[in-house]
């Protein structure tokens, strides 16, 4: 890999966080007053000064924008009226709760979705075929919250197996993220599935059979290499799909995550918690992005097309 | 046997290039009545032709003839779906219907291919020298640093300058007619003795396919392979044919060797071929003698001889099928040929 | 030239499954007509076909039973905690949301798609500005950018479908670029201009009328996510806002009385449901029927 | 031969870059892709453009035809000069200056006839009453030999037909100067007869002059009067068609040359046996 292609990729992704942070702040801006609006109504006028001081709400737009910008980096998020303490701090408590969740559904998804993505594929039209469509469409369709429900409404209500909401055990985990990761599986199930018949018909896999290569090897020497690189993008998408999944999840299991607390913190208004989490998740998504963009040129040599070419004849 | 008749027929072709390894009697390929068909349409009907030792036969003919399925179902390459009937035999095995391990014995060893898009039939993302070291590792009982020194050697062989680093490419890296040779040196990693080339310099420019013309030849005589050759350019046919089959409408039409297919075209179809040529022995900015229409999609042949409809001689006769009929060194599929005589009757 | 040679009519194995899949109307595909035909009768003509008023309580009728299920026979799916009935909120929040689904479809369709031509046809900085947005738009959730913005403006009917308008833009978007780049560069589009032709009636005349149908592919496919974005913020409550209806909120209503009485919820989850099962089904047939080409190996 | 004139189109250093490699830091690199062309056409003649793929052939011709403004040098179309690309005046020159390109489906629009498509052409130009436009694409459709398919949409047609309505659709502006980029390569050969012998005639009738582009060296000696043979941009060589194929000067003009398959198996042969002075 050339670090052309790194540096390119670095600059998009910063450039991504940038105009987020843009978009927040002209968000916060264009909402009103933001002494009004991030500090409760109780605050003492001395409180409405000092964060005027402290966000230079009294000085140009560009300035304001630079503050905001300089606090960001600083970490500085604002401070949830709720319990006063630092934005930041509430959000990051509550991260490894959803990331078990996130990892866990992950897992799930690609356990599930690439296998079946790769034997529909390969058994085009015959009942595995048939039974991962059917999979896939389904999965696509009912809404994660509806899933959800259901799921509490017969593990939960009716069977009484599986406890409905909160965390503590691995029981408490499996619905929540079953819930969260089949969605996505259909996705990535439904996608590996074009993407290893798009390559099954490409030249080089006649070459391969021509060469004499058994059909096994033709499979995963050949067609998986090559299917892997467009399947590695829409799992990267799919986490982005993970992650506003989560909010619904885990509102439904009651999981206390971040997702339930953004749902809390908006309801209740709590404007610094909610920036916190919205910048929070827009930097996982830059990381997301980065690391499947990484993944697709090391999986891909033709990513360096730019750079060497090579001997002509 | 075919050079017998020829030369008995009035010896004009005493410079015709003999093909190596005559002494050898047995077909290396015998394709016998081969339909191919997708559902109820035949793309490819009742085709029948062999290829001996040393020896190049093109296949010939315009798009959509069934040409290239017809090498496809030679090497049990067809897509799915597609589905041959008939007789099939690599070096006297019959393949057709056989179990894939039957033909998998013989495929990439004895009979290999190349293709029309080379850098498309090149893995795009494993590196070109790991491409051809599969093909020795799978066929052969080299292994590790031995297998370098034949890639190498191979990659060599076909004029790949600097293969020590060459060979560490990807496909993308090469240029198509570098593709190509890596291809070939790909195709001849386990010493075939039967190459199937479907239109191998179609895509590349006329500089290149020369360079690879001549490196087929070279190899050939060096190596004693027998080359199916498959091009819808008849200048490309001249250049390296020993025999040619002229396939119209998933049809042989006429096949014969490749002199006396210049010299006296006898199917209206390889006469049409030949007129609307455009050689350096045509006066430039005349008419050029164009047959009328084009060929019929394989679900709209006509009934009978299936050039009829664009035939300045068609008659009455040709609602039937004309039968493949041989004189011993020209077969010829249309009404007008009488074996007997040794020409189409006007 | 012979590339043609292999192209020609690939046919596949067919067993009894994919018979009955590709039959021609195949029954789901009927069946989902049907259901999206009944989804969209009962929004336009809700005040004839719901026995009751959405709001209509009656107290001393609460969290009845299904009719069918032992419940008061003129409440089919029962009452809620208010004793309203639940068939005619369903009926009244299908409105809603088709509503709200359908004015966001038309707001990211016409967006997407002019965005999507205007970025292709003067390339350089208008390319590049558009296509950044685009990838911000698909680097981002947007459950999350909607939640963020809800909170900050509060909640109101226009910006709920604003917002819902913006989600998927972004598809249409790279979908009208892409064709508009392919029939630009060598295309007819770039033919046709060659021939003296004003670049406007170009993309009138020709290439908006070629695009129509990936385009219509486009809206089956963001359709059921439109909709699962209203629900979803509905069911959290920052959507549609009560005394207001949709088929997110009843959701969520529902949901407290999961395990007393799961006919408030359920119900709604069912529609919302075969509604975009219905529209996914169609979306993949229409595919099927418009790209012969991709048959069954769409993404 | 035609004798060159002032009249026609008269070419001078066409130079033609592009950007390669957007690259984050430093410069951007330019890809010379025509690299000073200079040349004319005279009122009637045609002139053949070699050379291989990546030669730059087709760029020259896009700057020709007035599609690409040139990086540098200048054209002088009739004595007249090109206007920006996409104004209105160079729409309106549109009409002195066809393209015939490669694949003739992908420049049709699916959905219109090929008979409406001819009409679009010619409207676009002259403001006529519709049946008079219908009679006026009727008549170019008759000339090209499509008089009876011209209600038909472009996948009816084969191959051969749609190029035969893309000339139409040119023809109809009555151009002065017609580019045919590779027009007849993607065609088979017995269809690539008829387009040939069509182009042949409708030069004559119509007294076009013609910049006829292609790879295939036997295809461009056939129809043109004088050829020119690029080559890295460069166009190294130009002249009488007959004496440039006969005599080349330039050195890869001869390799060009030699390169191309023999007519028989004999002349191969008796090449062979010059070149290599045995048979292999």
């Amino acid at each position: 890999m050339n670090p052309q292609f790194v540096i390119t990729k670095l600059v998009r992704g910063t450039l991504t966080l940038l105009l987020t942070v843009t978009f927040v702040f002209i968000v916060l801006r264009a909402s009103g007053d933001p002494a009004q609006i991030m500090l409760s109504d109780e605050a003492s006028p001395a409180a409405v000064a000092a964060f005027r001081e402290r966000w230079g709400l009294d000085r140009s737009y560009i300035e304001q924008y630079l503050a905001y910008l300089t606090a960001i980096i600083q970490g500085d998020f604002g401070t949830s009226f709720r319990d006063g303490r630092p934005a930041l701090e509430v959000v990051m408590e509550r991260v490894p709760v959803t990331l078990l969740l996130g990892f866990t559904a992950l897992l799930i998804t690609l356990a599930l979705g690439i296998p079946s993505g790769i034997m529909a594929a390969l058994f085009r039209g015959r009942w595995v075929d048939h039974a991962t469509m059917s999979f896939t469409i389904l999965g696509h369709s009912i809404p994660n919250f509806f899933l959800g429900i259901i799921l509490i409404l017969v593990f939960s209500m009716t069977l009484r197996w599986l406890p409905s909401s909160g965390t503590g055990s691995i029981w408490h985990l499996l619905m929540p993220a079953v819930t969260l990761g089949t969605a996505a599986a259909a996705t990535v199930a439904r996608f590996t599935r074009s993407s290893v018949l798009d390559v099954l018909h490409q030249p080089f896999m006649r070459t391969a059979k021509a060469k004499g290569i058994p059909y096994d090897r033709r499979i995963l020497r050949h067609a998986l290499p090559n299917a892997a690189i467009p399947v590695v993008t829409v799992v990267g998408m799919r986490i982005g799909g993970l992650i506003g999944g989560a909010v619904t999840i885990e509102t439904v299991f009651a999981w206390p995550g971040v997702g339930m607390l953004l749902v809390n913190s908006v309801n209740q208004r709590d404007l610094a918690v909610v920036q916190a989490v919205v910048l929070l998740i827009a930097l996982t998504m830059v990381l997301v992005n980065l690391i499947v963009d990484l993944t697709y040129g090391w999986l891909d040599p033709r990513i360096e097309l730019h750079n060497r070419r090579a001997a002509k004849t | 046997m075919a050079e017998a008749t020829t030369q008995a027929r009035g010896g004009i072709h005493a410079a015709s290039h003999p093909p190596a390894g005559r002494h050898a009697t047995e077909p290396v390929l015998e394709i016998a009545g081969l339909t191919v068909s997708a559902g109820p349409v035949d793309l490819v009907e009742q085709v029948s032709l062999s290829v001996m030792p040393g020896e190049t036969l093109c296949l010939v003919g315009e798009s959509g003839c069934g040409k290239s399925l017809t090498c496809m179902s030679a090497l049990g390459l067809l897509d799915d779906g597609l589905k041959a009937t008939g007789s099939v035999r690599l070096f006297g095995t019959e393949t057709m219907g056989a179990p894939e391990r039957v033909i998998n014995a013989v495929r990439g060893r004895d009979v290999t291919m190349i293709f029309q898009n080379p850098m498309a039939a090149l893995n795009p993302v494993k590196r070109v020298g790991a491409q051809i070291a599969e093909a020795i590792g799978e066929h052969t009982e080299l292994r590790g640093a031995a297998v370098d020194r034949r890639v190498m050697d191979l990659l060599e062989q076909v004029g790949i300058p600097k293969v020590e680093r060459h060979k560490n490419y990807y496909p993308h890296q090469l240029s198509g007619g570098m593709c190509q040779r890596v291809m070939i040196a790909m195709a001849l990693a386990c010493r075939p003795k039967l190459l199937i080339a479907d239109e191998p310099t179609t895509a590349l420019d006329v500089t290149i396919q020369a360079q690879i013309l001549r490196l087929l030849r070279d190899l050939q005589s060096e190596l004693g392979l027998a080359i199916v050759f498959v091009t819808h350019d008849l200048g490309v046919v001249a250049e390296i044919a020993d025999r040619v089959a002229v396939m119209y409408a998933g049809r042989i039409v006429e096949a014969g060797p490749v002199d006396d297919l210049f010299d006296d075209p006898r199917h209206p179809y390889t006469r049409a071929l030949m007129d609307c040529r455009i050689g350096f022995s045509r006066e430039p900015g005349t008419m050029l003698e164009a047959v009328k229409g084009t060929v019929p999609a394989p679900s709209a042949r006509p009934v009978g001889c299936n050039f009829a409809p664009r035939c300045p001689t068609a008659d009455a006769r040709c609602q039937a099928e004309p039968s493949l009929s041989s004189d011993g060194a020209r077969a010829v599929a249309c009404h007008f040929f009488d074996p007997s005589a040794g020409a189409v009757r006007q | 030239m012979t590339t043609t040679d292999l192209s020609s009519a690939p046919l596949r194995r067919r067993g009894w499954l994919t018979r009955i899949w590709k039959s021609r109307p195949p029954l789901v595909i009927g069946l989902s007509l049907f259901w999206l035909a009944v989804v969209v009768l009962m929004a336009l003509f809700a005040e004839f076909l719901a026995p009751y008023g959405y709001a209509e309580q009656s107290l001393l009728k609460r969290l009845q039973p299904p009719g069918f299920l032992g419940g008061l026979p003129e409440y089919l799916l029962g009452t809620d905690n208010l004793g309203r009935d639940v068939l005619s909120r369903v009926i009244y929040a299908m409105r809603t949301s088709i509503l709200i689904a359908l004015m966001g479809t038309v707001i990211g369709a016409s967006v997407g798609t002019v965005l999507g031509i205007v970025a292709a046809h003067f390339r350089g900085w208008v390319d590049d500005v558009i296509m950044m947005l685009v990838d911000f738009q698909a680097a981002i959730p947007f459950l999350i950018v909607a939640l963020a913005v809800l909170a900050f403006f509060g909640n109101n009917f226009v910006l709920l479908v604003v917002l819902i308008g913006l989600f998927g833009w972004d598809g249409y978007a790279r979908i009208a670029r892409g064709l508009v780049l392919s029939t630009n560069g060598q295309g007819y589009a770039f033919a046709i201009r060659t021939l003296g032709v004003h670049p406007a009636k170009v993309y009138i005349r020709h290439v908006l009328p070629n695009m129509m149908g990936v385009i219509m592919v486009q809206i089956t496919l963001n359709f059921p996510e439109i909709i699962l974005l209203e629900t979803s913020l509905s069911f959290l409550g920052l959507g549609v806002q009560p005394p207001g209806t949709s088929l997110g909120l009843l959701l969520g209503e529902g949901r407290n009385y999961l395990a007393t009485a799961w006919w408030i919820g359920i119900p709604a989850g069912v529609v919302i449901f075969l509604t975009t099962l219905a529209i996914s089904l169609l979306g993949d047939w229409l595919r099927d029927m418009l790209d012969p080409n991709l048959k069954g190996k769409d993404a | 031969m035609i004798p060159a004139t002032t009249e026609g189109l008269v070419a001078t250093g066409l130079v033609q870059t592009y950007p390669v490699g957007r690259r984050l830091f430093g410069p951007v690199e330019h890809f010379r892709a025509v690299d000073g062309a200079s040349f004319h056409i005279a009122e009637g003649e045609t002139l053949g453009i070699v050379g291989e793929s990546g030669s730059g052939k087709s760029t020259l011709g896009r700057m020709v035809a007035g599609i690409e403004a040139p990086a540098g040098g200048s054209i002088s179309f009739w004595g007249e000069s090109y206007a920006p690309v996409g104004s209105p005046q160079w729409r309106r020159q549109r009409r002195q200056v066809q393209v015939v390109f490669q694949n003739p489906a992908a420049v049709v629009d699916p959905r219109w006839t090929i008979h409406a498509q001819v009409r679009e052409a010619l409207t676009t130009h002259e403001t006529l009453a519709r049946s008079e436009a219908d009679d006026r694409a009727q008549a170019m459709l008759t000339m090209v030999g499509l008089a009876t398919l011209g209600k038909r949409l472009p996948h009816q047609l084969s191959g051969g037909q749609l190029q035969r309505a893309v000339i139409a659709r040119a023809l109809v502006l009555r151009p002065r100067l017609v580019i045919c980029d590779e027009a007849v390569s993607a065609l088979d050969v017995s269809v690539q007869a008829q387009i040939i012998n069509l182009l042949l005639e409708l030069r004559e009738k119509l007294k076009l002059s013609l910049m006829f582009i292609s790879h295939d060296l036997s295809v461009v000696r056939h129809i043109s009067h004088r050829v020119g043979v690029m080559h890295a941009g460069k166009l190294l060589e130009i002249g009488d068609s007959r004496t440039l194929f006969e005599a080349p000067q330039h050195d890869y003009s001869r390799r060009l040359l030699a390169a191309i398959p023999a007519d028989t198996p004999r002349q191969r042969r008796e090449r062979d046996l010059r070149t290599f002075g045995a048979l292999p």
